[in-house]
């Protein structure tokens, strides 16, 4: 028996064990999300004791290193786990933007003892974070931000406003860019630190989008105080950590939008517009943008397949990334307003089905417009020169 | 098109009135209160003091007389203040209906009343998600001098609030047929009639009505019996041209404000508005605007004229203009960036009005499909 | 009896008397034009005949004054001159890019003298005229123009080369920009000028088409003389010229490719393709993009007519031309691409279609490309800034 | 896709090769000779000595296996130089079916022939102006030990050069199924054959074949009487997926020449590959062609490993490179400004190939018909 069977064997058992009945229903959605931190309420006794029981092994974090609260495994024990807990329908037990966004970073910019203060944390999901760094009139020019840290000693004086800050009312703590030095080219004067959200001088306000009720806020700093030490990686080369978590960010965004293809639009459209005497959805032209649509899935999932295999035969993305933000988050708000079309009058009353659609007007925006990944890719890609 | 001088003022009265009584704050506040009414009815009573109510309706009926071209220069205004009011439903639908085809009664009772203000009406046809008029399945049997009608109709604009609705019923005929449709004119308050008033995405009103064995005298009859078909599609099609204005009218100011919002933005060290990529795109809306706006008109005035071609130019403006206003919305959206995706900026009310008013009485596969079998493939 | 009926009267009788009798036949396309000029051979003694009696009368430039070889109508005149013309079927006696480029340009710029020679021979057909605009490398910016007019004294001395001369090889004289101020500013260095292609140094060379042979030419100019008096306008003045011309060729352009509308999409794909059982075009997915193309294309034609309208009332139709251009270029090209698609393997046959197709191309190129009508809308209808 | 070691070698052979011994020159020396042979039998010589004739024709018949991937590897390098050969007809339409379906004697006569590049087979299965196989109407009635054909091919590539024909002839059943069509191997110069050598606009060899009363034995049969749906499906299909790679291979040349016109080219003052316009569109097309390439390479892939889902895949691929090669080329010829409209440039060639290579065995209509048809709606 190998090293990998022996694992697969003892981690079934470890998982038929202790993963309790009610997280192993497969649930993937928001909703059943357990996002840990100081605030949580915990939705069952199941849901904590998960959380608790493989915060212990460091499996929420499973290829950090041990040191730092992770599991240790290399990516194939990772997979391996992965396949294990599907298997069985087990939930995700943790969800954080510390596991997702900061981690990841810190292990390559933190310093040690960052490393040791922060991340067994997240492993264990006692801190919940948020991210601040756009801001408002920034727009995609995130590095033109103006939310500043003045030199106050031993410590920085925070002040200014952040947006887009997913769950700012309810993060323990916020890892954000802020200017450190006002005459320097815009680039060279970020720098990247973390503060606790009870801090004094923060507040935060939700905001509402054209869709209802959303996770983001509006972030307001006045005066904050944060230690030095608070500081990763060196004063005003926040710029660095900065573009190594968005261009992470991209990729997650572009395989998210790739891999899950959403309903099948073409069964959705015979399920509520029924079809005609030859056996097609009875609407012909929109029939054929659906017929579009799907090619133009299709060939999306192909290429994500693609991509997918030369990323795990180890060649880097790279700008990459953009052509998959771009292209997937465009099918997506294509296919939701065929949903919408489909739907007919039914989909235009307030409801789940609108305002999914509305929501997605938001994914060629975040996380990067749609231009801006076009610019990307025709500079970094192309190799065409900037205007 | 070329306006008269009436038709100049008219138009120059409505964006003044409209952008001082009913801007997109109205219907921002309107949504907030969470009223489900769709209008403000003191608004209604100014408009129609104005003469929009009876727009349409001959003078000799107390209206205005100005045909649909001035209809839809009201409309194109109210269009670019998102403006909710039942200009719609009764001004145009139903008035277009009972001046063209009610008998003297349905005209003396009905007209002046619509002119003044006093009276709301709503036409209930669709009876499923996709507007499908030929496909009129609810039954109205005779019954003993009259017709007992039941059914269920949906996505009625106004329908909560009419004090009478005009309703599509089949007397004769199948489901996709064309003849047998009958329409009758409904007291909207009738035993058996039970309504249902449904949030739209537009914060509009509209509802879903139930009839069940509702009586009415033979006298409901508008038009004539299993031949309703004519007047409906008449209704139908003024409703379109209308619907096609004013989502030009609503394209073109959203697309009004993306620019503002581009032209104060600077990014990279650069105004938004100098971004040749953005240059083009907002270049080739302002063409496909430009072609929805005129589209709108020539059908209007084609069916003022009662011209032959009047209904092919009405599919192509409705499936054109919901289009574009559709276009002009998403690309504002866009071309906002994310204060465009928060509620407190007003582009997004442009998109969720376009997206109904391009469904409402067909959408542009509907009348892509009806130009189609107009062209005869 | 008003003035304009009896003008119509007396025209109507001319007409019947005059118009030879294969001149009625109401023929359009390019191989029945009358092109003129000192090379021209006649197909017909009819033709001959026509545009002699024509010539006579001015009435090949119908607006333009007597003085100059016109016919002296006013608008109204010359609309009931069109109208009887075309009940008979009268075809055009005469196409000349005198008469529809130079001849405006001419009343507009030109000097008494200037528009005494020349006018005259442009109605009568005397002299055939070609363009001399585009330089190669050049492409849109037609302001980088290079050919030189070095001062000779009494006499510019031209070197140079220009493309897409049209019929340069069968023209009689060419309008031609030169520069001849080589150290002003681009657009103020450029002069417009006249001279006989028969002139020493000046040879062409017949351009072939993706789509085959065509009458464009390449033009080559080689120590050319060039009295000073061929010079319209002031020297180093030529651009305010040049613009005049290429607003009037734009609104020509726009407007014919809205008028022309093509052959029906629909009729033609039935013809060709057949129904289903739905009575719809046997290719659901093709049908669905000629309902677009339809709906496209009445619209535009509604645009076009309300364009018009306003111009006929008095408005200058200004950027909207580029309006015109921009869209009723890209629609043809459309409309030819369904009608390969209709076509199918019988379409991509060496021939009439195909080679129709590929000369489509060039529609949103010539005359300006698509590009910078784009370029013009944004900046002269949405007062967009330059980049 | 992950290549191995043999198909990264193979393709940088293939690259090398073409752009020595094929480049757009050679097919545009072609052209101007007038000859409508459509290709250069000596290159294909040269092609056939280095194992493309039998690329998919297995090692014990003399092929070198490579798979439908190698030959899309190939085929992808014969798109970027727009290299006219039989490798279509023969090297993947005839050898996929004769691999698959032949009979021993069959295979044996003829994969060794084919490999060695002494055998040319065209399929001739289009009847009209669009792909449509089911429709094939053409008649064979059973006539001794043999059959009897009669009726007429069209768009048969490289048909008027073949010596041999795959022919598709109904044998049962009404034009419409699939049931009932009968696939034939007919010497292309039996008595009843008249070929037609027909100018593309592609400069590539096609031919119309009409069939008079040409008799064939019973062992001329391809696989089984009246179960010719099968083989048929499954050389199309690889000939769909092989022409999508080749247009991938198109689309990334005609793109990659307007990237060098547009850095090579100054207007106003700036490079055109500056302009943002252009960047934008270019950055999507770049996007639309990884699409097509990987969509091509995993139909290819899913063909060789027999996969369920193989046909859908292929349908995908041959719909999306059709309409991505010619985006490429009319963006690419846009981009080229005038100087893209004169013969004298190579954009033209790839404009033209392009469209006939969409059409052929199905455009992108067709393709997304069978896909909606396969989702079922």
């Amino acid at each position: 028996m190998s090293d990998l069977e022996t694992f697969r064997a003892e981690t079934r058992a470890w998982l038929e064990e202790n993963c309790p009945a009610d997280m192993r229903d497969g649930a993937k959605d928001e909703a059943s999300s357990c996002w840990g931190g100081r605030k949580w309420e915990f939705t069952s006794e199941g849901q904590k004791i998960w959380l608790e029981r493989m915060g212990a092994r460091g499996w929420t974090v499973p290829t950090w290193p041990k040191e730092y609260g992770g599991g240790g495994l290399n990516k194939a024990e990772a997979a391996v786990l992965q396949e294990e807990m599907d298997a069985i329908g087990a939930r995700k037990p943790h969800d954080n933007f510390g596991i997702t966004m900061l981690g990841p970073a810190m292990l390559h910019f933190g310093s040690e003892e960052q490393k040791r203060e922060h991340l067994p944390k997240i492993a264990r999901g006692e801190i919940r974070w948020c991210q601040g760094y756009s801001e408002p009139g920034a727009g995609s020019d995130l590095a033109s931000l103006r939310t500043s840290a003045d030199d106050g000693g031993d410590h920085y004086i925070v002040n200014g406003q952040k947006i887009w800050t997913s769950y700012a009312d309810r993060a323990d703590w916020i890892f954000c860019l802020v200017r450190t030095d006002k005459d320097a080219p815009k680039h060279k004067g970020i720098s990247f630190i973390l503060f606790d959200m009870e801090s004094e001088g923060v507040s935060t306000k939700p905001i509402k989008l054209i869709s209802g009720s959303s996770p983001f806020c509006e972030t307001f700093f006045d005066n904050v105080k944060v230690p030095k030490q608070n500081l990763v990686h060196e004063e005003n080369r926040g710029w660095d950590v900065a573009k190594y978590l968005l261009t992470h960010e991209r990729e997650m965004i572009g395989a998210l939008f790739g891999s899950m293809g959403g309903p099948a639009l073409g069964s959705l459209a015979v399920e509520e517009l029924g079809t005609d005497e030859m056996g097609r959805v009875d609407d012909p032209l929109l029939r054929s943008k659906l017929v579009q649509a799907e090619i133009d899935s299709l060939a999306f999932s192909a290429l994500l397949e693609s991509v997918e295999a030369k990323n795990g035969a180890g060649e880097s993305l790279g700008a990459t990334s953009s052509v998959l933000k771009y292209y997937g988050t465009e099918l997506n708000k294509r296919r939701h307003e065929l949903m919408m079309e489909v739907g007919g009058s039914e989909a235009m009353e307030v409801g789940q089905r609108s305002s999914d659609w509305l929501r997605t007007k938001g994914n060629s925006i975040e996380g990067g417009t749609s231009e801006i990944q076009l610019q990307i890719i025709a500079k970094h890609i192309l190799q065409m020169p900037g205007a | 098109m070329i306006l008269s001088d009436d038709q100049q003022m008219l138009r120059e009265a409505a964006a003044g009135f409209l952008s001082e009584k009913a801007p997109v704050s109205a219907l921002r506040a309107l949504r907030d209160k969470g009223e489900d009414k769709g209008f403000d009815p003191d608004l209604w009573q100014e408009m129609a003091q104005m003469g929009w109510a009876g727009i349409i309706v001959p003078e000799d009926a107390g209206g205005a007389e100005f045909g649909l071209v001035g209809g839809g220069l009201i409309a194109m205004e109210m269009g670019r203040h998102l403006t909710a009011s039942p200009f719609f439903s009764t001004a145009i639908v139903a008035a277009s209906g009972v001046s063209a085809f009610g008998n003297d009664a349905q005209k003396s009772d009905l007209l002046p009343a619509i002119a003044a203000g006093e009276l709301l009406m709503a036409l209930a046809v669709d009876e499923g998600r996709k507007h499908a008029p030929a496909k009129t399945a609810m039954v109205a049997h005779r019954s003993g001098n009259g017709f007992s009608l039941s059914g269920a109709k949906t996505f009625v604009v106004d329908g909560a609030q009419a004090d009478k609705l005009i309703v599509a019923a089949r007397t004769g005929g199948d489901a996709g047929e064309q003849n047998g449709i009958t329409l009758f004119i409904v007291d909207a308050n009738a035993k058996g009639v039970s309504r249902t008033a449904k949030a739209m995405v537009d914060s509009r009103a509209s509802a879903e009505i139930h009839f069940d064995a509702v009586d009415v005298e033979a006298d409901a009859v508008l038009g004539r019996v299993d031949a309703g078909w004519e007047p409906l599609s008449h209704m139908l099609n003024a409703g379109r041209a209308i619907l096609s204005a004013e989502m030009s009218g609503s394209a073109a100011t959203a697309f009004a404000m993306a620019l503002d919002y581009l032209a104060q933005r600077k990014q990279f060290g650069t105004n938004l508005s100098a971004f040749q990529a953005l240059q083009h795109r907002a270049a080739h809306l302002h063409t496909e605007i430009a072609m929805a706006e005129a589209a709108s008109f020539a059908a209007l005035a084609a069916l003022d004229a009662r011209a032959e071609d009047a209904p092919r130019k009405t599919a192509v403006a409705k499936a054109k203009a919901s289009q574009v206003s559709l276009l002009a919305a998403q690309e504002g959206l866009q071309m906002h960036g994310g204060m465009g995706m928060t509620d407190a900026f007003d582009i997004g009310f442009y998109l969720k009005r376009a997206k109904v008013a391009g469904e409402l009485f067909g959408d542009a596969s509907f009348h892509g499909e009806a130009l189609a079998r107009d062209l005869g493939f």
